[in-house]
């Protein structure tokens, strides 16, 4: 694979800033992020008995509605990242299958890690770190199984066998289990967690400071931010 | 179980269809266009216009012809999936036991429609893209017997062929029916719905095999819907329960140790 | 009916043959059902097509359409040779005892041929089927001794002469295995039917039969109607609550319409229009018995014609009867259509029918109205008889005919009295309003009236009196109450009784037809159907609250029977059941508990019970008759028949009947088989039109080498008659959208055709095509040892309305009954085959 | 009597003794979770079909536009029943295919006219004269027979007995030889 020139991109603070999220990585990431909240929530009416009173009436006639919008952006946020910047996109399918033994060893240090900041125990990670990995191959399945369930449900009623409605009902609300255990996650260690402020500000502004990518995502750091540096001309080099 | 039901005399149903036309009057249900294809049957099926209908079937067992008529609706089951799967609560096993239906709750999922064994409810669909629909089915006339009348189908039954009260009194005519017939040598006399999923709001009183009639011997609740029910909720509610717990304990625990970004390092 | 449909309950057998009235009459299976379950009646059903009756029944016994005479007639063979009748009511109430000329002779001994037939003008001299009589002696109304012939009687019913023993033999030959072999019934349920009807000749059993047009709409209809009634004089179930003699009738007013003549050859109350050879008021009424309660129907014609010409009747010019036409023919349907067919007739008015459809050999008809001059239609639809000019394949230019369709208000736009099939009278109320300029029929009629005596207000002509002296002061705005006060009856001056005692006042309405009878003026009463004498006179509601008896709704019924004497009113004089002196024993106690109706109260010397007696009140049973008497004086207190001349149930009609005393089996015109029973093949006077015979529309007559199968007609539950009330209803045409043939398995099989096939069925007067029903409801027949195929359809469709389909009756044959020249419907030959 | 009706109504069919309603129903004084979906009605008529003569119940709005139909449970017939037929019934009165004017169809025409009441009447009776005056049959063999045998009239069995009264005395008036019905065939 071709390496993708990653400039350092300024200072925050005496932090220097390392390019991680494109422009087009960042908004197909909030649009994705927007989208699946708001199905989220419409779809939690009608999954949770106690949300029942905002899946009929006026609240469900909205809600239908809303959720068959935000089912439209869901479908387009990867569209949007695979047209405006489409070799990040390949590459960032690629790395979420791409499993070696360093994510073993991440997935198994990563409690003590994240709960006690046991530190050295981690292996090196790439642009994503193996939880993240996780979470875009859980995401990416589970989009498939989204879309197709979803639009068995929205088009296929009356035309599809009983059972493959039912199914799908199952396979839609197994894929939301799946992604919302992930996504509670993600939520927790970007917001929460006291070692993962920066990742949510990477999504705001595309950048982490080198020391946060040195740490969480070392051998990207090393192998394509660093590497593309020795090549070109670093205004902030210490060397 | 329901406290009422509806039941359905097939040895005396003359298939004058005014069930069918009572229930499209009441409810201003519209004709729908239907051809002439080798069948009294018509309209051939259910659907959004057409929540209760007589269906026709010639059986023959011992040299005897019988012409059975039987009249179709929803069966307001005790263990009813509709009710399980319908996510707005328009679906309702109401204080009686019969479902009833409130069409201004329905937000037209659709999961009731297939979920039924009958096959019975029907999406009146508005406008596919916005998924704009509401289910239709029989509701026992909710409106009619919450007022204290009949349903309009019993009420305008001829031969007394649908009658209507308490569900004990209805299996012991039923049972009382069968009795007789068994004795005028109708042997294949026999109810339906005593105890079919947890006991039907509707009951019949057939003459012949229910499969000779279009029902099954032995309606099952779907298992798909068992699955969602035994398989998809619990696992949604235990593993958001779990990972809420895990998070809440690595909060806990990060608290301890004090961690922080690497960046304050 | 002679019963009425609540009384169904009464029953302990009912038996439906040619009629069908869970799909026709859907209501009269509350009361069949009710019976089953509360007494457990048991219900056949004999009926060339497994219907949705018999779906119901406990026997169902298939017949080849046409063969009823042999069926019935084997059912009477069985009750005699079993001597399952009821023996004291035969004795007492029928004629059976009545001994018959000597000269009579019958099928058995002729071949086919009652005594008397004379080819030269087919028809039959009835001198050879009268009654023996003998003369004795009796006083006259002066006290004078002098002769009168009465009829003889035998003293058993062994006796050769007498009418039982002709009843015997005639019916000796329709034997169960002729049934098998003529109907096609086995033989096996033949017997079982049989016995289970039979059983209802006990005293304490009545059993009713149920028919319809699948009896009348033969060429021996009117006999087959008599067979039953045979049937049921056997087995004492005339009279009786649950029994009966019962024609189902098809149309919500039929039975009015019929009562109120809107038939060539009768005026309102079935007095008979006259005919030429009745050149007077006094030759006419010499047609009117009198030893029965007929002995007043100079009255009543008397009445009619002060109702119709008011104070232009009057003694002196017969009561303005040369008014009335006269007839000198049959002017019935089938003559109408061959007359308008040729041209002679010019104009048309039809009101409320569709005769487009429902005419018999129908392509033949519909040319008919292209002949017409002008057309006027009342309707509440554009139907395919007033748009006859506009149908598939019609040229519009050729045609000359004038058409006025005028807006008519339906039954609920409008208020008035229409009659069940059980001559039960009931109001109905305008309860909706008429869409845009839709008028009642009688605003139209009164319109028209007024209009036409204007035009010719100016003649002096004594052919155009009928039409100026004609009563007709309705209102400027005609009153419906106006119209049902003509009918009840009116004194237009005080009615007195013969010692001058005012009966009724000048301008009241009658209280019933016994006034009529009893009025020393009579012709002070205007009474425009005096077997409605009554029913807009006040009566008691039961509850003390008085309106005309017809608005009444009172919910009494005493003795439980059914008969709910308080609700409504019931012609003649509020019975229900007719004939009910025969529910009490000659001695005038009920025959049982449970089937008590009317009896004789010895203490209060009067008959009482739960129906209004059809019976002098006051007539003990013990009374003796007065063979020099009038009317019902010469009738014993035994004699239950009081409109017939002897008093007595016919079980053989010395008159009346134009094929014969006895219903004797021919085969339909068209037929599939030779008469297996005599050489002769069809009712032999009938009349056979050959008009235009031979070309593509024409009189044509089919055979079985070109036209195998045996069809019939009929009707469906979710459609109405010939349409326009239900074709044009969107839930109605939904339930039965188009025309279909229902054909047995194996029949489709031998032809290849599949249910939903479209095929094509052919008689000798047409083609149309419909969709093949494929059902094990019809299965071939064995006719004397040959397989003869069966089929049926419904004759609702046409080519107007949300329903549509080809017309059966494009064809049905131009023959007619016997006697009531009602058409032959239901059995013809047709041949059917898939299209392409 | 409204108020009787109003009770039996709420019993429904329990006039044959097949079944009442359950005590706790039939009580109905608390307000329901369904409102009726339309008036039952309270006039009523009959059905204008078969010959049973069944009971109907209807409700209209102001106008006579016909919104419910039920069997009359006071009706001896039917006590409260009916069949597909007069279910329909709204559809007969409310039919958008019922006749509201006068048609005229000219000789060779291939269409209706829309014409009114005054000028068909008129017409009609010119037209019933002329025919009648042209063909009418005083005499036939000395006998006065006052006939015509070129206008016929055919109906109608749907009618009321007054519709029908009406109809043979005018019919018989202008001689009419050709009455015939339903009844025939």
């Amino acid at each position: 694979m071709a390496t993708i020139t990653m400039p350092l991109a300024g200072v925050r603070g005496r932090q220097v800033l390392v390019v991680r999220f494109t422009a087009a990585e960042r908004a197909a990431h909030w649009v994705h992020f927007v989208a699946f909240s708001v199905l989220l929530v419409t779809g939690m009416f009608i999954y949770l008995p106690w949300l029942h009173a905002f899946a009929g009436g006026a609240a469900g006639e909205a809600s239908r509605l809303i959720h068959r919008g935000a089912a439209v952006l869901f479908i387009a946020a990867p569209l949007v990242y695979l047209v405006f910047s489409p070799r990040e996109f390949l590459y960032s399918l690629k790395e979420s299958f791409t499993w070696g033994a360093d994510d073993v060893g991440w997935l198994k240090n990563a409690w003590g890690y994240y709960s006690q900041g046991k530190l050295g125990t981690m292996p090196p990670q790439g642009k994503y770190n193996s939880g993240q990995k996780l979470n875009a191959l859980t995401q990416i399945i589970s989009f498939g199984l989204f879309v197709i369930t979803g639009l068995i449900m929205w088009f296929g009623k009356g035309s599809v066998p009983s059972n493959v409605f039912l199914a799908s009902v199952i396979v839609h609300d197994l894929a939301v289990i799946a992604t919302v255990l992930l996504f509670m996650l993600h939520l927790y260690l970007v917001v929460l967690h006291p070692m993962m402020r920066e990742s949510i500000t990477s999504m705001f502004e595309g950048t982490v400071t080198r020391a946060f990518a040195e740490e969480h995502h070392g051998k990207w750091y090393s192998e394509r931010v660093l590497r593309k540096r020795e090549e070109e001309f670093d205004p902030l080099s210490k060397k | 179980m329901s406290s009422i039901a509806m039941l359905v005399d097939t040895s005396k149903c003359t298939a004058c269809r005014g069930c069918q036309i009572a229930c499209k009057q009441w409810w201003d249900l519209a004709a729908t266009r239907t051809k002439q294809t080798g069948s009294y049957e018509n309209p051939r099926d259910l659907s959004p216009e057409t929540w209760s209908r007589v269906t026709f079937n010639e059986y023959e067992a011992g040299g005897k012809l019988q012409w059975l008529f039987l009249n179709l609706g929803c069966m307001h089951c005790t263990q009813a999936a509709c009710v399980d799967v319908c996510p707005t609560g328009a679906l309702q096993h109401n204080d009686t036991g019969f479902v009833s239906l409130d069409r201004e709750q329905c937000n037209g999922c659709g999961y009731c429609v297939e979920a039924c064994p009958f096959r019975i409810p029907r999406l009146d669909v508005v406008n596919t893209l916005t998924g704009e629909a509401k289910a239709s089915k029989c509701t026992l006339c909710q409106d009619r017997v919450t007022n204290g009348l009949t349903p309009a189908c019993v009420k305008t039954c001829p031969p007394g062929a649908l009658q209507f009260g308490d569900r004990t009194a209805m299996l012991s005519v039923a049972r009382k029916r069968v009795d007789t017939l068994k004795a005028q040598g109708v042997a294949q006399a026999r109810t339906y719905g005593e105890t079919e999923l947890g006991g039907l709001g509707r009951l019949y009183v057939l003459t012949a095999p229910p499969t000779a009639y279009g029902l099954p011997e032995a309606p099952e609740y779907p298992a798909l819907v068992n699955l969602w029910h035994n398989l998809a909720q619990p696992l949604g509610y235990a593993g958001a329960g779990l990972m809420t717990a895990g998070l809440a304990v690595n909060w806990l625990l990060t608290r301890r140790a004090r961690l922080s970004n690497v960046e304050e390092k | 009916m002679t019963n009425h449909w609540v009384d169904l309950k009464n029953s302990d057998a009912v038996l439906i043959i040619g009629g069908n009235p869970a799909e026709n009459h859907p209501i009269s299976f509350k009361w069949i059902t009710a019976a089953m379950e509360e007494r457990g009646a048991k219900l056949i059903v004999v009926d060339p097509r497994f219907n949705r009756s018999a779906s119901k029944a406990d026997l169902y016994a298939p017949i080849r359409s046409g063969t009823d005479i042999v069926f019935l007639g084997g059912l009477v063979n069985y009750v005699i040779q079993n001597k399952l009748y009821n023996e004291e009511y035969v004795r007492s109430f029928t004629n059976a005892l009545t001994s018959i000329s000597a000269d009579y002779k019958g099928p058995a001994e002729l071949d086919g041929y009652f005594s008397g037939f004379k080819q030269s003008n087919a028809a039959y001299d009835p001198a050879t089927w009268q009654y023996q009589t003998e003369k004795v002696s009796a006083k006259d109304g002066s006290g004078n001794e002098i002769q009168v012939s009465v009829p003889k009687q035998a003293a058993s019913l062994d006796d050769p002469n007498s009418v039982f023993a002709h009843l015997a033999k005639h019916y000796a030959r329709y034997t169960p295995d002729l049934v098998e072999r003529v109907c096609g019934t086995p033989q096996a349920t033949f017997l079982q039917v049989a016995q289970t009807f039979a059983a209802t000749g006990s005293a304490d059993k009545s059993g009713t039969i149920l028919y319809a047009m699948g009896q009348t709409q033969h060429t021996v209809g009117t006999q087959n109607v008599r067979a039953m009634a045979i049937l049921q004089l056997l087995l004492g179930n005339v009279g009786v609550p649950g029994g009966g003699v019962n024609a189902l009738r098809g149309e919500s007013n039929v039975q009015g319409s019929t009562d109120m003549a809107l038939l060539f050859g009768d005026l309102p109350g079935y007095l008979g229009l006259p005919t030429s050879a009745q050149a007077d008021l006094k030759t006419f009424l010499t047609k009117f018995d009198n030893t029965s309660y007929w002995s007043n129907g100079g009255r009543f014609v008397t009445t009619l014609l002060k109702a119709w010409w008011g104070d232009a009747a009057t003694k002196e010019n017969d009561y303005a009867f040369n008014y009335l036409p006269k007839s000198s023919g049959n002017y019935s349907w089938i003559p109408l259509f061959e007359a308008m067919y040729k041209g002679t007739t010019k104009g048309l008015f039809v009101m409320g029918m569709n005769p487009y459809v429902s005419g018999p050999n129908a392509r033949l008809e519909r040319k008919g109205f292209e002949n017409l001059d002008w057309m006027v239609v009342m309707e509440l639809f554009d139907t395919e008889t007033s748009s006859f000019w506009r149908a598939p394949g019609v040229n519009p230019q050729s045609i000359k005919t004038e058409v006025f369709l005028l807006p008519a208000a339906d039954g609920l736009e409008k208020s008035g009295s229409l009659t069940t099939s059980g001559r039960l009278i009931q109001w109905r109320n305008r309860v909706a309003a008429p869409p845009g300029q839709a008028q009642e029929d009688i605003w139209i009629l009164d319109k028209l009236m007024k209009a036409i005596k204007a035009a010719y207000k100016d003649s002096s002509a004594a052919r155009d009196r009928p039409i100026l002296d004609l009563v007709w002061n309705y209102g400027d705005t005609i009153d419906v109450q106006a119209v049902a006060r003509e009918i009840n009856g009116y004194a237009l001056a005080d009615v007195k009784d013969a010692s001058n005692k005012v009966l009724v006042p000048k301008g009241a309405v009658l209280p019933g037809f016994p006034t009529i009878a009893t009025a020393a003026n009579y012709d002070a009463i205007a009474c425009g159907c005096w077997i409605y004498s009554g029913y807009f006179a006040p009566a008691d509601d039961g509850s003390g609250v008085t309106m005309p008896a017809v608005k009444r709704r009172g919910q009494k019924d005493p003795g439980g029977m059914g008969t709910y004497p308080f609700w409504g009113w019931a012609w003649p004089a509020n019975r229900r059941i007719l004939y009910n002196r025969a529910s009490a024993r000659p001695d005038g106690q009920p025959w049982s508990e449970g089937k008590k109706l009317v009896w004789w109260d010895a203490g209060k010397k009067t008959w009482t019970g739960y129906d209004v007696p059809d019976y002098l009140a006051t007539k003990a049973p013990d009374s003796k008759a007065n063979p020099a008497g009038v009317g019902l004086a010469a009738q014993a207190g035994t004699d239950a028949f009081i409109m017939k001349a002897d008093g007595k149930g016919w079980l053989f009609a010395p008159k009346g009947l134009n094929e014969g005393p006895l219903p004797e089996h021919y085969e339909p015109l068209e037929s599939p088989t030779a008469n297996l029973l005599s050489k002769l093949q069809f009712n032999p006077v009938v009349k056979i039109w050959d008009t235009d015979k031979g070309k593509a529309i024409g009189d044509n007559v089919g055979t079985a080498d070109k036209f195998p199968i045996v069809c019939t007609t009929f009707r469906l539950t979710e459609h109405w008659q010939a349409g326009a009330m239900s074709r044009n209803l969107p839930w109605l045409a939904e339930a039965q959208p188009g025309m279909f043939v229902e054909i047995s398995k194996e029949l489709a099989a031998e032809k290849g055709i599949g249910n939903g096939d479209s095929v094509e069925i052919t008689s000798a007067r047409g083609k149309i095509r419909a969709t093949a029903l494929v059902t094990m409801r019809w299965k071939s027949y064995m006719i004397g040892g040959k397989k003869v195929h069966h089929i049926g359809m419904p004759w609702h469709y046409s080519w107007v309305g949300l329903a549509t389909g080809d017309s059966a009756n494009d064809l049905t044959p131009h023959v007619g009954d016997g006697n009531s020249s009602i058409p032959e419907y239901k059995a013809f030959l047709v041949d059917v085959n898939k299209v392409g | 009597m409204d108020l009787s009706r109003r009770d039996f109504l709420k019993v429904g069919s329990a006039a044959v003794g097949t079944l009442l309603l359950p005590a706790t129903l039939a009580g109905a004084a608390s307000p329901s979770a369904f409102p009726l979906h339309k008036r039952v009605g309270e006039t009523a008529t009959i059905c204008p079909y078969c010959s049973v003569g069944c009971g109907v119940i209807v409700a209209t709005d102001s106008t006579g536009h016909i919104l419910n139909v039920e069997g009359d449970p006071d009706n001896l017939h039917n006590r409260g029943t009916l069949d597909s037929k007069p279910l329909a019934i709204p559809q007969l009165a409310n039919s958008p295919n019922r006749l509201q004017k006068v048609l005229y169809r000219a000789p060779n025409s291939d269409h209706w006219e829309e014409k009114d009441w005054d000028w068909a009447v008129s017409e009609i009776s010119k037209r019933v004269k002329a025919t009648r005056d042209a063909t009418f049959k005083e005499q036939e063999g000395g006998v006065t027979v006052n006939r015509t045998e070129s206008i016929a009239w055919l109906g109608g069995a749907a009618n009321n007995n007054e519709d029908c009264y009406l109809a043979t005395k005018f019919a018989r008036a202008l001689g009419i030889a050709y009455l015939e019905h339903q009844a025939r065939i």
